[in-house]
């Protein structure tokens, strides 16, 4: 899949962390690409790195993680050899925005709405440093109050003076998605926003996000655990397992065709009406031991010999990329040799 | 909130009496007979019975505690065994000399206390944690009388900066007493001379008080700002841009001093039960060294009425801090 | 204030830090002003207070019949023209001088004498106690506008040497402020009804914290004899000691501790601005014991303990030669000093061989024996230490138990609540045998802390209540000595040390005239040093 | 286990920490044997008064000519003790006191809240007098009178944690599980109430050497000779500032117990509190 000036552009990152019990390679050479004013989702079940892929963008990573990576740039920016300073003075908030998984933690207990806004409109707008209490005057202010109007806040001028404790969960999650939509980022990156929500909420922050990403063509890398998801709101779709990316394509092609074993099984794991359920027997391997050879061996249905010994190298082509030995032609060499 | 301080107000009745119940039993167990006390010296066991039986020491503990309530209800907390002299009118200059002291002492226990300590928790086990920890401990942990002295021997006799001690310069007349405290009293009536020199006589013993405290408040700054800093908000808010300086100083310390203000309250009992040797050898005629005469001298009723006014003050710096959480946590102000 | 922020207050304290520095001077007083650095006494009521503080108030801002002036503390007519005493010494005659001012101006007449005494007996504090058993208010009379009669239940020669003791207060001024009739103690313990040189100013005043004294220029004496004398003296009081030291080599203040702490009298000597008087205060160092209480009823069991005890270390050591050995229950420096009573050494051998003596006889000698030292006297906890560590070399063991002082001397008020042992020291009041001696072995005496050791020897009682009686001073010599002499070989207490007084004074004052009752509180004689400072 | 204290061992100043309070305990044991003058506890010896410190005694003698380095190792022992049983008795009465009233709000947190504030307001040395006359002079009564004045420092701080804690969600969820309350406000809400609490503990340590120094001066607990050090550090008072090493050595060695306890109780909290982990 050509793509023309990516917003997003990772290739080949490798985080590995220095916990008590050993080293843990979270994610293993991981190529994801964002075109402009597309939303791209990552899929793959908890502990398969989606969140510290993330973090390895956002560059929050804990202090005893180690990132190797070819390039990994935004907007053209290489965030790789930036400082803390400088991620934070032209990157996060500007090019990056941010919406987290669980509202109820990530707002500010003791500070009004209003003021946790007005620090992030504050970082590029170029405002006078006001009062982080939230009641400047003049313009910012207008301009939260429109924002939250446009992620449909009941009376958005009071919600401005009020603390996060006085807000529902998805109220919450529009709140937070409107600081990420602040500053009009070039990428948003959000990481499960909805799976801290119940049904029905999810789906209206869901038609939200639809729509607020096409009304401003802003382009969105949006991580989940649920195909379903993926299906109603992503164009591109990367498929994630233990921290290596194992299919990538337009979202249609990958659900309708889903070519690599682990992406058929997600899909077909998702709860049925008729209440059967199909779930993927054994486990995600820990990231402290992982096997050598394709890592889904173990679990994989159609594991052939050769799939154990080296990891199935990626093949591209018109439809997006997988890296199986099904598809890369490895079994056909070693049945030949 | 108004239903919150009249709550904590009207609940101050019963701590107030539990503390001169507590008070006065104690005093009757501890040793020393008031009587011969108020006799004094070689008078003959028959006129310590008469004064036994003059200030009703002989009745059965109930009644003496009745009467010395009514006494307290009408607003008369009794003589000093000493100085003749109503205890309440002994206490009332003195305990804004003590109050000045403590306030300024505490202020400088916060100024210097709760920077270190979150500067302790941004450089988490580095050497300048270590270095903050160590050097903080050596309020706790010296004696506040070695201290005081060497305060004096270095500011005041070495360096000339300071005055040895006394809360004005004998030349020096006290302001026209508008609240006691000097410095306050100075400024509101414009005489600028009078507070630099009040403020040159309480830098040195505000600063030898100040440093029990600061141990204190360095401790619990660093774990109040090392618990903050791992919560989510923290981390949402560096993907989201904030300025490492903001979150610092703004987002993450309103929400770390929740233990430091829990302190604050504590330390300020503390201060004022423990002044006394500061404010002998600064001879800061405060309440510290009164209470402790009177202990010492079984003077009862300026016991009692010390213990009153502390416990007042006590109760109300309770409030104050109560009130400091509301202001720290909206969650809190709501349940106030 | 938000965006000020930690940063933002600690520059405005650093700042008023900088700003303090720069203006500092030293604060010395100005020329004629004298800064008194001792504590004050809480009461200023001439009649209430008890403890060494009050001269400074009796001495200065009042008068008395009669006075101690120079430093064998001869007894001087003040306030009396001329006195005539009865034969048999009961009946004392004296005639007041005319013209005498108070403060507020009045004239003091008779009523003021008479009231004053009055008032002190009824009273009945520590000045009372000189005259005990002795004078009863309603033999004070006035026999003319300036003549007053005293009339004794027995003669009484340290009736006069009581006298000074008596402060003379304004009767008018202090019956005008009688509340609920409490012969105007509230009013008086805060305020000024004296004619002494120097008069309160009730209006800067801060209990022990500040008083200024204003000369007062109408004095009965008169200024002649001191043109130059202080017009304000300010009382600053230093609680701390150590500090006080440090205050009066900075020079904030010019009279410091009648004892400075002992390792600090060298420094003083060497420093700059202060310099200190040695003196022989008639100030006595004693180790009671209660002689009611076994095993110290057995007199060889005191004998053995009296033995025990290092009187040259303390002396050379701990004292460091600022106090000389004491034999006897009468001081050094005393008209009445016996001569010829050695008393006992320090010396383990006898000490063992009376304890033994004791033991055969049945007393309980390794019982639990406490030793309480008064914690306000410094000095006492090291005496009862080297007692302990005396006493246990002759297998006696010591318990060392700090005490208050009004916690002790309320428990002297029954032999069974009195210590075992304890520390203290005894001051001149009245310079006269009776002062110690007299009060505190005469079994009439118990009950007081005077009299704690509750010693009781017939013999004894007869001695001292003749010498009482005699107005001959050569023969109450003899009768006070062979007392002393009895009392000694009986080992009644421990008698250890006449301290020498040590007193701090800046080298900007001088004239002070020293006596042992009160040091050099009279500031009457006190002027700026001639060379100018 | 073994991975608990290699990591503990990795945290520099924790492990400090542990080696003073470790060198401490055996010099409070062995203090008889180690001790150059070991009859000093209570021999005086005039002649060698307040000398400076010097080749026989490195830490110079006191007013009693006693070798200062002698009572400083033969006080740890009593000196140790009352603090830690101080602090520990303290910690049982002020930390379930604190739980309760937090866990239980109305009346009964009420009734516990204002108790604490009373003997918070009594002042210090009117309570310890009181009790000292009730057990008499010795240690018990010593003991037990620092217990009264500094068991409402945990109560206060317990209170207001278990109270933020009890609104925390999981409270509720065990709740529901039916999780008996006593289980729930030990094992559940202390660890994350211990934090504070290992904090005032580790500090109070220094508090309490203090205040038992103040006491023993009014006759409570250690009275002369015992070589205590806080008793030591009061006596110096008179002879300072020239016989400086009276005071500073004993002081010295108050301040190295108290910064060995903190760094040490730092170290066991950063253990407990399982989120500080992750910043290793």
């Amino acid at each position: 899949m050509p793509m023309d000036n990516p917003i997003l552009e990772v290739s080949g990152l490798s985080v590995s962390i220095l916990g008590d019990e050993g080293v843990a390679h979270v994610l293993d050479g991981v190529d994801l690409s964002i075109p402009a004013g597309q939303i791209v989702g990552v899929v793959g079940e908890s502990g398969s790195g989606k969140t510290t892929l993330v973090k390895a963008i956002l560059g929050i990573l804990p202090k005893s993680a180690r990132v190797e990576s070819n390039s990994v740039s935004v907007a053209g920016m290489d965030l790789l050899g930036m400082n803390q300073r400088e991620l934070t003075r032209k990157v996060r908030g500007k090019a990056l925005g941010f919406i987290p998984q669980d509202p109820y933690l990530a707002l500010n207990p003791s500070f009004k709405i209003g003021a946790q806004l007005t620090e992030v409109v504050r970082r590029y707008a170029g405002q006078s440093r006001s009062d982080a209490t939230g009641d400047e005057t003049g313009e910012p202010r207008e301009r939260l109050a429109q924002m939250l109007r446009l992620v449909q806040i009941p009376d958005p001028e009071l919600a401005l003076d009020r603390y996060p404790h006085e807000f529902s969960g998805g109220q919450r999650q529009r709140l937070l998605i409107a600081a990420a939509l602040m500053n009009m980022p070039s990428l948003v990156v959000a990481d499960e926003p909805t799976t801290a929500l119940d049904v029905t909420t999810q789906f209206q922050i869901l038609k939200l996000l639809k729509r607020l990403t096409r009304e401003f063509n802003l382009s969105m890398l949006f991580v989940t655990h649920d195909f379903g998801v993926v299906a109603q709101l992503c164009d591109y779709v990367c498929v994630l397992y233990s921290g290596q990316s194992v299919e990538f394509g337009p979202a249609r092609t990958v659900i309708e065709r889903p070519r690599h074993p682990y992406t058929k099984m997600l899909i077909d794991c998702h709860p049925e009406r008729d209440g059967s359920m199909l779930g993927i027997p054994g486990s995600v391997p820990s990231p402290l031991s992982a096997p050598a050879g394709c890592r889904f061996c173990p679990r994989c249905p159609d594991a052939a010999p050769v799939c154990q010994i080296e990891r199935p190298r990626p093949l591209s082509d018109a439809s997006g990329m997988v890296a199986c030995t099904l598809y890369n032609g490895a079994r056909k060499e070693k049945s030949d040799a | 909130m108004l239903r919150f301080l009249i709550r904590r107000v009207l609940l101050l009745c019963p701590v107030l009496f539990g503390l001169l119940v507590l008070t006065f039993a104690l005093i009757r167990v501890a040793p020393g007979d008031p009587a011969a006390a108020i006799a004094g010296q070689n008078t003959t066991p028959e006129q310590i019975e008469a004064i036994r039986k003059e200030y009703g020491f002989d009745k059965p503990l109930v009644t003496q505690f009745a009467i010395y309530l009514g006494h307290v209800a009408e607003g008369n907390l009794g003589t000093s065994v000493y100085s003749g002299l109503p205890v309440i009118d002994e206490i009332k200059d003195r305990l804004a000399a003590t109050l000045e002291l403590t306030f300024f002492g505490l202020f400088i226990g916060v100024v210097v206390g709760v920077p270190s300590g979150i500067l302790a928790a941004l450089y988490h086990n580095r050497l300048p944690d270590f270095l903050f920890r160590s050097v903080s401990i050596v309020g706790v942990a010296v004696a506040s009388f070695w201290l005081a002295i060497m305060l004096q021997l270095l500011f005041s006799m070495r360096l000339d900066w300071l005055p040895l001690g006394g809360r004005l310069a004998p030349g020096t007349d006290a302001p026209t007493t508008i609240t006691g405290l000097y410095l306050v009293d100075s400024l509101m009536t414009g005489r600028w001379d009078i507070f630099v020199d009040a403020l040159k006589h309480i830098v040195l013993p505000a600063f030898a008080l100040s440093l029990g405290s600061i141990a204190t408040l360095t401790r619990f700054a660093r774990a109040g700002m090392l618990e903050t800093l791992q919560k989510d908000y923290i981390t949402y808010e560096t993907a989201a841009g904030f300025s490492r300086h903001a979150i610092i100083l703004v987002y993450a310390l309103r929400n770390s001093l929740g233990g430091v203000v829990t302190q604050l309250g504590l330390l300020f009992g503390a201060l004022i039960g423990n002044a006394v040797v500061v404010e002998s050898i600064f001879s800061w005629p405060g309440l510290g060294s009164y209470s402790v005469d009177a202990v010492l001298n079984s003077d009862y009723n300026a016991i009692l009425a010390v213990s009153l006014v502390i416990g007042v003050i006590y109760a109300l710096i309770n409030i104050a801090v109560d009130l400091m959480h509301g202001l720290l946590d909206p969650q809190v102000a709501e349940r106030l | 204030m938000k965006r000020l922020g930690i940063s933002g207050a600690a520059r405005i304290f650093l700042a008023s830090l900088l700003l303090v520095s720069g203006l500092s001077f030293t604060s010395m007083a100005a020329a004629n002003e004298l800064v008194w650095g001792r504590p004050l006494p809480r009461n200023l009521d001439p009649h209430v207070a008890s403890d060494l503080p009050i001269f400074f108030i009796s001495l200065n801002v009042y008068d008395s019949l009669y006075r101690y002036e120079g430093k064998s503390s001869d007894i001087q007519p003040w306030l009396v023209q001329n006195k005539t005493v009865s034969d048999d010494g009961k009946t004392w005659l004296f005639e007041l001088r005319h013209g005498v001012k108070f403060h507020d101006g009045h004239e003091m007449t008779a009523d003021d004498v008479v009231y004053s005494f009055k008032r002190v007996l009824a009273l009945g504090k520590s000045p009372a106690s000189a005259f005990k058993g002795v004078l009863r208010p309603e033999n004070v009379t006035k026999t003319g506008q300036y003549t007053v009669q005293f009339v004794l239940d027995e003669s009484y020669a340290p009736f006069l040497a009581s006298l000074p003791l008596v402060s003379i207060v304004n009767a008018q001024l202090v019956q005008a402020h009688v509340a609920n009739d409490d012969w105007g103690q509230a009013w008086l313990s805060q305020h000024d009804a004296g004619s002494g040189a120097y008069a309160f100013d009730t209006s800067t005043y801060a209990p022990n914290s500040r008083l200024d004294l204003t000369r007062f220029k109408d004095f009965f004496l008169g200024w002649a004899d001191n043109p130059a004398a202080f017009d304000l003296v300010r009382a600053r009081p230093v609680l701390d000691p150590t500090s006080r030291v440090l205050a009066l080599l900075k020079g904030d203040i010019d009279i410091s501790d009648e004892y400075l702490p002992v390792d600090q009298v060298e420094k003083v000597q060497q420093s700059k601005l202060a310099r200190v008087i040695i003196e022989l205060p008639l100030r006595i160092l004693i180790i009671r014991m209660n002689n009611s209480k076994p095993p110290f009823d057995n007199l060889h069991f005191r004998r053995c303990l009296s033995y025990a005890f290092n009187y040259d270390g303390f002396i050379k050591d701990v004292q460091q030669g600022y106090a000389t050995r004491l034999t006897s229950p009468i001081p050094d420096g005393l008209w009445a000093t016996p001569e010829h009573i050695s008393g006992y050494g320090y010396d383990l051998v006898k000490a063992k061989e009376e304890c033994a003596q004791a033991k055969s006889e049945g007393a309980p000698t390794d019982r639990p024996i406490n030793v309480n030292f008064v914690s306000e006297l410094p000095g006492t906890r090291q005496v009862a230490e080297l007692l302990q560590s005396g006493a246990r070399e002759v297998g006696v063991s010591l318990k060392v138990v700090p005490d208050t002082w009004s916690h002790v001397t309320a428990s002297t008020g029954s032999a069974k609540t009195t210590p075992d042992m304890w520390v203290h020291f005894v001051s001149a009041y009245t310079v006269d045998p009776e002062n110690w001696i007299g009060q505190m072995y005469g079994s009439k005496f118990a009950g007081t802390w005077k009299a704690s050791s509750w010693y009781h020897n017939q013999k004894v009682d007869t001695l001292l209540d003749q010498a009482r009686g005699s107005l001959d001073q050569e023969k109450r010599k003899k009768l006070y000595g062979d007392a002393a002499q009895e009392i000694v070989s009986d080992a009644a207490d421990i008698w250890v040390a006449n301290l020498k007084q040590t007193q701090g004074v800046s080298k900007r004052v001088e004239g002070l005239r020293f006596t042992p009752v009160g040091g050099i509180s009279e500031l009457r004689w006190a002027h700026p040093s001639t060379e100018g400072q | 286990m073994t991975v608990v204290i290699k990591k503990f061992l990795r945290d520099i100043p924790a492990t400090v920490g542990l080696l003073i309070v470790l060198s401490m305990v055996l010099i409070a044991l062995f203090a008889k044997d180690i001790a150059p003058y070991p009859l000093d506890a209570y021999q005086s010896h005039m002649g060698l008064r307040l000398q400076p410190p010097s080749w026989s005694h490195p830490f110079g003698t006191d007013d009693l000519g006693r070798d200062i380095l002698s009572r400083v190792l033969l006080g740890a022992g009593e000196t140790l003790g009352v603090a830690l049983l101080v602090v520990g008795a303290a910690m049982v009465i002020g930390i379930s006191l604190g739980l309760i009233a937090g866990y239980y709000e109305g009346w009964l947190a009420e009734l516990i809240m204002r108790v604490t504030d009373i003997f918070l307001a009594v002042p210090q040395l009117i309570l310890a007098i009181a009790i000292a006359q009730i057990f008499g002079g010795n240690l018990i009564s010593l003991i037990s009178a620092l217990t009264a004045t500094y068991w409402p420092f945990f109560t206060r701080l317990v209170y207001a944690d278990t109270r933020r804690l009890k609104h925390a969600m999981f409270i509720d969820a065990l709740q529901c599980l039916g999780v008996s309350t006593p289980r729930i406000l030990i094992v559940h809400i202390l660890p994350n109430v211990a934090s504070s609490i290992i904090v005032r503990a580790t500090i109070g340590v220094g508090f309490i050497i203090m205040m038992a120094a103040v006491l023993s001066f009014i006759g409570i607990g250690s009275t002369p000779p015992d070589p205590a050090w806080g008793l030591s550090v009061a006596q110096s008072h008179q002879f300072l500032p020239d016989a400086w090493w009276f005071a500073a050595f004993p002081g010295m060695a108050i301040f190295l117990t108290v910064l060995g306890f903190n760094l040490l109780g730092d170290g066991l909290r950063d253990l407990i509190d399982p989120r500080l982990r992750r910043s290793r």
